[in-house]
């Protein structure tokens, strides 16, 4: 069964848009705007509002309504499969099956200043009222701050035997964070490291899909805390029988 | 009181207007009309529709004003037949419809002795009435008092079940009322349509069907979430009384309800809509259904800033039409509005002076404030600001009834979303001015003292016109939103008529009597 | 040369896009709104934000970058396409060509009961500073008024001879617009008295393409006035050599 | 004055910061860095990059450093090379450079004799920086003053050519005051790319032909439309006092400027950054460049609420830096911030007592306040409002340096369309609200006036807390942002050092002449 937006009645299709153009402001540019929406698929499409940016540019805002239609069951989510569980939980498993403690390095990197995301994560007072894995029992977590170059986070890493890594990137513009992140894993790998460490890196912009793409582990987004993290690197250590209590 | 508007001047106005609407109401109390006495019917129980799709109040009212007489009114007729026949006033209604029966032989007869007939039936609806009455006092009473505005947005889908959808949606959001907008042409008819429908434009129907079905859904809502939420609908138009009834027996809890609205931007016609919202007042009143009247309608096409005072001097009006209803205060929903054009240095300034003026004149009047509309553009991100602007007007001069203003107010009906942001909007303004107006206090001789002053000085001024050339005359000059109408013009006019001296209305007395006795 | 949307880089096709689905709020619902932006031609699209309306619908605000790409010169553009005269100016041109005066009948038709478009057309005081029709020399405006059916209005025009007939449609629901507009015309034409009249119509959501689709000379939209549609009015006459004085 | 402060209190709470300020000035008295050096030899003239790329500053100190002993100042080794090669500082730098000289010999000889050879060099960089000063007050004089915030815009491609464009636009829509914001590294380097760029992550290189690219762009408009456009870089970093130099030769209008930020956010070395900070407000007092600082950024790590007093202590600590620098209030832009969750009720009285108390303490600064960016997310609408929230804020308590909020603040550097719907929004709110703060007074006892006094009470507090433990505790201590410094660590240490008995600086000195003369 498939679907289409909805403005006011099922499937009627209706979306709002708004881009600039680099064109004067004119019914020129409206009918100019128009033919995008037309080549996205809109139909009975609507300027309401245009508006001057420079003498070379121009602002427009438009509703329209898509023909296109999209089967919600085909639609798949690629997000970290494991489910969370709650700080207790981890550390109650951690006591039972792991050798403590887990060794949690993580850092905001490259030119990278924003330690508000990777803070969150790792320090006691945590964010939106989940503690950060420094409270966890079983769990070392080494903050290392933010502007932190690649070569520093391994070594570090090395230096304190740590089994996961935790990367920040919160600045994404011209694709920044792409090129640091590829530049990390291509130095584990130059080292031969890779599979030493869990590798996983967050921020604001950041996907999951994106994060297994670049050759992480996994990745984590906005309202992600440190307990996700801290369940998910556990089930891979689990999976890859790392630090397990033998009986 | 924060503007501390001179309180004898503001006496000053109200006398003005008691006698503008004492001089309406001898007028109205000399007349009835078709609508009046399709209501009597309704309210005598009478329901459905012919094979024609012709309500039977329609078709009973028809055959008597087309070959009797109407002046002697419908009961005249309906009670010599029920004593005759002894028949419901359904059956007779349908034997009327299918020709079986012929109410001619009672024109020549005096006033009909068997009023008394209709008592059952009349209580028959009261009481439905009054339940409807002490179900939404109590469920009201269980629930905290609000303590900001409350939410009011607008569905208008023009299919009911879809209008459902979208309720749900807006109270599953945070609205405390919804109204259901009515389809464009619908004020006109000279009937209520019948059913469940499916097909209306920039709106839906109103029929009592579509109120039952809407406000189970609402009462749905409240079982779950413990939250009631106040249902809307119009009643101004050629149907004025019958869908107050309707509204009363479905529980509605608020009508708008309005000739001068009818008259100005509807071209109904001035004495057939007078008589019908006397009528439709009273019902009103006895279930205790909150009006809402449409003064904000006149800023449309009169400028917000030039006229404020003929809102205000409006508001002074339909105040005494509601006490000559017997309507309390609190049951008055007076309108105005955000309106004055955004390129004007100040606006903001001087919409909080008008919003302070209308709520220190009617302290008890849950004041009905309508949002921005006008000058609403495309500009869907300017439009956010303009409504951000009227909430915090809103919140900060307390006032009652919050219509929420839609970001694509100039573009489309309201989408699923608008009305989202809409409510968004509106709560965060709340959250952030709950406290505001305890905080400071307007300097005397600035901008907002002496614009409030100004509007009620013109108010008064206006007023005073009015009281001397008669309603009428202001109509016929257009003084309200710019528009003429004359008294011998407009829609439903001939649906008017003189009582006879044998003309009886045993409802509305009945309703006056327990209004008076205050039950 | 073809153009893209405008971020912050030349055809950098940056585009903002908002819509609602009949979905509850959730990860998958994202992901939904991602497989909509795909569709319309969008990639790193990215669902900024999402809430839900209610347990069934969720809303959605995504950016993304289009490959679409328009080449503004081959843009046409529908307009009325005589240029607007001053009031002046017409007068003038009516004072030395034409049979004054020319009759402009004019009403808001159907259940529509908004006036203030038309009224901004024909009524003396005029809108935004330029007044109406009804201040013209050599033109005789009569306003209907709202909520005129189609009917009444060819009465009207044909009592008083009109030269010109206007129409202000604003309400556009469910195409209730659509509807009357053609009825009209079809009246008209059962009449055989289409060519008899100079037919424009105009509204908010009325575009010259649209009119020109339904069978009338011209459609206005918002930012037109009076003497936009005098203008054409008499280069159409002019054309027709309807009231043209004899030499 | 709305709030009535008790005067006596922020008296106190200025002496507090003044031995704050005193203790500081003692140990940037006995040193200078690397930074400094270079920034002399700027002002002597010194331009362009070598071979590979090292500006010919760099490598001149890079030598000394290495090669000498940079303890006794460049001032020594050039002076002395001039007496003897004959030659302007700029061959010598590129002699040095090229390695076909060294300045090791004068390591050893005695304080420089020569250092008069450099007046002709410093007059020619004096007369450029008057010339501009004096332009831009003319330019100003000519045009009306602005009643309501100027209005301020970042711009920040990457690309300096596209950054002209978006520039531009902004000036075309309304705005005041355009920052280019800097490439996300370039604070952390220790020297100042050459030339003009086009490659650069959330910002774009700050060059000094890139100030002389926008500058010049902005001049034209300024032509066309007869309103000066002023231009903003910034300074704090590694290369504060050489880009405040740069900015002054370029005729930049304001600059970041405050080593606070570079030490909290950047993590630069305390000592190094404050020797570096003196220099370049010396500077920019002399250029007439007004000064931006960054406490608005301690309230993106901490709580708004709980922390807004350190805001106001570190505001308090700045002026007293300042003003050591020869700064007249009149080029203090103070930074402050909107930055309260906008869950919390009443957030809006919070965010306007924290405004007025500003506004009431610096009377004669020119308050920098900064946006809500913490709390925007990807709800364009909603950002929307919070942005007329700041702008009501803005207007009502009179900020003067007045950043927009982008509806986009969580999603991406500003577009040409986020920047213009911001520069809308404020001047839809300022012509709204212009005159608003003239209409009421606070209520005595109200939130408003409690709020204000509570967070002077806590600044003093934390003043008096700071005076005794000194500035450097308290950075350790993380009393700011949450963040902990210390003296010992963070980036550019090596580059500090304590001045020899014979370091001369005479750039400082004839600037300081000048303005203890008042010239
Ligand atoms: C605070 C802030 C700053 C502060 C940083 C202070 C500090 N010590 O962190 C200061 C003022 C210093 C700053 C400076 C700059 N900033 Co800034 N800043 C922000 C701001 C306002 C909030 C970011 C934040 O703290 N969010 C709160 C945290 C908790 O959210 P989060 O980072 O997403 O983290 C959560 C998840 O993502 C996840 N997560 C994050 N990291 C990780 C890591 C792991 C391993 C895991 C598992 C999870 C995880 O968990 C967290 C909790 O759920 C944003 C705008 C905004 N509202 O988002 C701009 C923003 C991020 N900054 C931006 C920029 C460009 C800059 C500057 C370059 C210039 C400028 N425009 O200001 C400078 C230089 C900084 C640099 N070189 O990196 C841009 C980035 C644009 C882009 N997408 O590229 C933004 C979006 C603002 C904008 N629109 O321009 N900034
Ligand atoms: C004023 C108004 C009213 C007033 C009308 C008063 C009156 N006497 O006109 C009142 C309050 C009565 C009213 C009622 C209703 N309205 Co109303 N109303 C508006 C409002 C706020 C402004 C319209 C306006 O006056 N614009 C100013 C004029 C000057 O602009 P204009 O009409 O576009 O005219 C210009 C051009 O279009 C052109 N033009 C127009 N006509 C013509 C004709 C010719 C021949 C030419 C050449 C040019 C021309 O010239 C004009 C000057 O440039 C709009 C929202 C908005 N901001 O647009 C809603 C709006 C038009 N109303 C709407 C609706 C649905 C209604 C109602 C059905 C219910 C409701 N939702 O309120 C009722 C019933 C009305 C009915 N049956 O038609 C919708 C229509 C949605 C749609 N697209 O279908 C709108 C968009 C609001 C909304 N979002 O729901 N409304
Ligand atoms: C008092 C009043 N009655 C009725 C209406 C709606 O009437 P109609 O259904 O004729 O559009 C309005 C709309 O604004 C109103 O203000
Ligand atoms: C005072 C001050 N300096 C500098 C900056 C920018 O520094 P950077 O270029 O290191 O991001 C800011 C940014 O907020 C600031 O507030």
């Amino acid at each position: 069964m498939t679907i289409r937006p909805y403005g006011d009645t099922m499937n009627d299709g209706k979306v709002q848009l708004s881009f600039s153009l680099p064109l004067p402001c004119s019914l020129h540019g409206e009918e100019t705007a128009k033919a995008f929406a037309l080549k996205m698929g809109l139909h009975d499409v609507q300027v309401v509002h245009a508006s001057p940016l420079s003498e070379q540019f121009s602002y427009y805002i438009l509703y329209g309504t898509t023909h296109h239609q999209v089967d919600p069951e085909t639609v798949q989510i690629s997000d970290v499969n494991t489910d969370s569980l709650s700080k207790e939980a981890i550390e109650a498993w951690i006591e039972r099956d792991f050798e403590a403690p887990i060794t949690f390095v993580g850092a905001s990197t490259g030119t990278d200043a924003h330690t508000v995301g990777i803070d969150a994560i790792m320090n006691m007072k945590g964010y939106a009222g989940h503690y950060g894995l420094e409270r966890y029992k079983g769990i070392e977590a080494i903050n290392l701050g933010s502007q932190v170059d690649n070569d520093s986070l391994l070594e570090e890493a090395r230096k304190h035997r740590a089994d996961v890594i935790l990367i920040s990137q919160t600045v994404t513009q011209k694709d920044v964070h792409i090129q640091n992140l590829t530049a990390f894993i291509e130095l584990l790998e130059a080292e031969n490291v890779r599979d030493e460490f869990i590798v996983i890196v967050g921020g604001a912009r950041i996907s999951h899909a994106l994060a297994k793409e670049l050759g992480y582990d996994a990745g984590f987004g906005q309202k992600k805390y440190a307990n996700d993290v801290a369940s998910f690197a556990l089930h891979l250590m689990d999976q890859k029988q790392r630090k397990k209590k033998k009986l | 009181m924060k503007l501390n508007v001179d309180q004898a001047q503001v006496r000053r106005c109200k006398n003005h207007a008691k006698t503008i609407a004492q001089d309406v109401q001898s007028m109205i109390d000399e007349h009835s009309t078709v609508a009046v006495e399709r209501t009597i019917l309704r309210m005598l129980g009478l329901d459905g529709v012919t094979a024609l799709d012709v309500p039977y109040a329609n078709a009973l009212v028809d055959h008597i004003k087309e070959d009797c007489d109407l002046s002697k009114g419908v009961v005249h007729y309906v009670t010599y037949a029920m004593h005759e026949t002894q028949q419901t006033p359904q059956q007779i209604a349908e034997a009327v419809a299918s020709k079986k029966l012929s109410l001619k032989a009672y024109q020549a007869l005096p006033k009909s002795p068997y009023v008394a007939l209709l008592e059952p039936y009349i209580d028959t609806t009261f009481q439905i009435i009054l339940k409807q009455r002490a179900y939404r006092a109590e469920t009201l009473a269980k629930q905290p008092q609000k303590t900001t505005p409350e939410l009011y947005v607008i569905v208008a889908t023009g299919n009911i079940y879809e209008d459902i959808e979208q309720a749900l949606s807006a109270a599953h959001k945070g609205a405390d009322i919804i109204a259901v907008i009515r389809t464009t042409g619908q004020s006109l008819l000279d009937y209520v349509p019948y059913g469940a429908t499916t097909e209306g434009f920039g709106g839906t129907m109103a029929t009592q069907e579509n109120f039952r079905l809407m406000r189970e859904a609402l009462d749905g809502f409240t079982q779950k979430h413990h939250r009631y939420i106040k249902l809307v609908n119009y009643a101004s138009g050629l149907c004025m009384p019958e869908i107050a009834a309707m509204g009363a027996i479905e529980r509605l809890d608020m009508m708008l309800n309005d000739s001068l609205y009818g008259i100005i931007f509807r071209d109904i016609n001035i004495k057939r809509t007078f008589v019908d919202q006397y009528f439709s007042r009273v019902i009103s009143a006895f279930a205790q259904i909150i009006i809402n009247t449409g003064e904000d309608n006149y800023l449309t096409t009169s400028d917000a800033f030039e006229h404020a005072h003929t809102v205000l001097a409006s508001q002074f009006i339909n105040e005494q039409f509601a006490l000559l209803a017997c309507m309390p205060p609190e049951l008055m929903g007076l309108g105005h509005a955000f309106e004055i054009d955004p390129n004007m240095p100040h606006s903001f300034l001087y919409e909080l002076a008008q919003a302070e003026l209308s709520r220190e004149v009617f302290p008890k009047a849950p004041l009905k404030y309508m949002p921005p509309t006008k000058h609403m553009t495309g500009d869907i991100f300017k439009g956010t600001i303009q409504n951000a602007l009227f909430n915090i007007v809103a919140v900060t001069t307390h006032q009652s009834i919050h219509l929420l203003g839609m970001l694509t107010e100039a573009i489309h009906t309201p989408w699923m979303s608008d009305r989202a942001l809409a409510i968004e909007n509106a709560q965060y303004i709340a959250k952030a001015f709950q406290a505001f107006s305890e905080e400071f206090t307007y300097v005397e001789g600035g901008r907002i003292k002496k614009r409030a002053q100004d509007v009620l000085n013109n108010a008064q001024g206006l007023l005073k016109t009015i009281q001397e050339e008669g309603l009428f005359a202001t109509l016929e000059h257009g003084r309200f939103a710019g528009i003429k109408r004359r008294p011998t013009q407009g829609k439903g006019l001939d649906g008017v008529f003189k009582k006879h001296p044998d003309y009886q209305n045993p409802v509305l007395e009945a309703m006056l009597k327990r209004l008076q006795e205050g039950s």
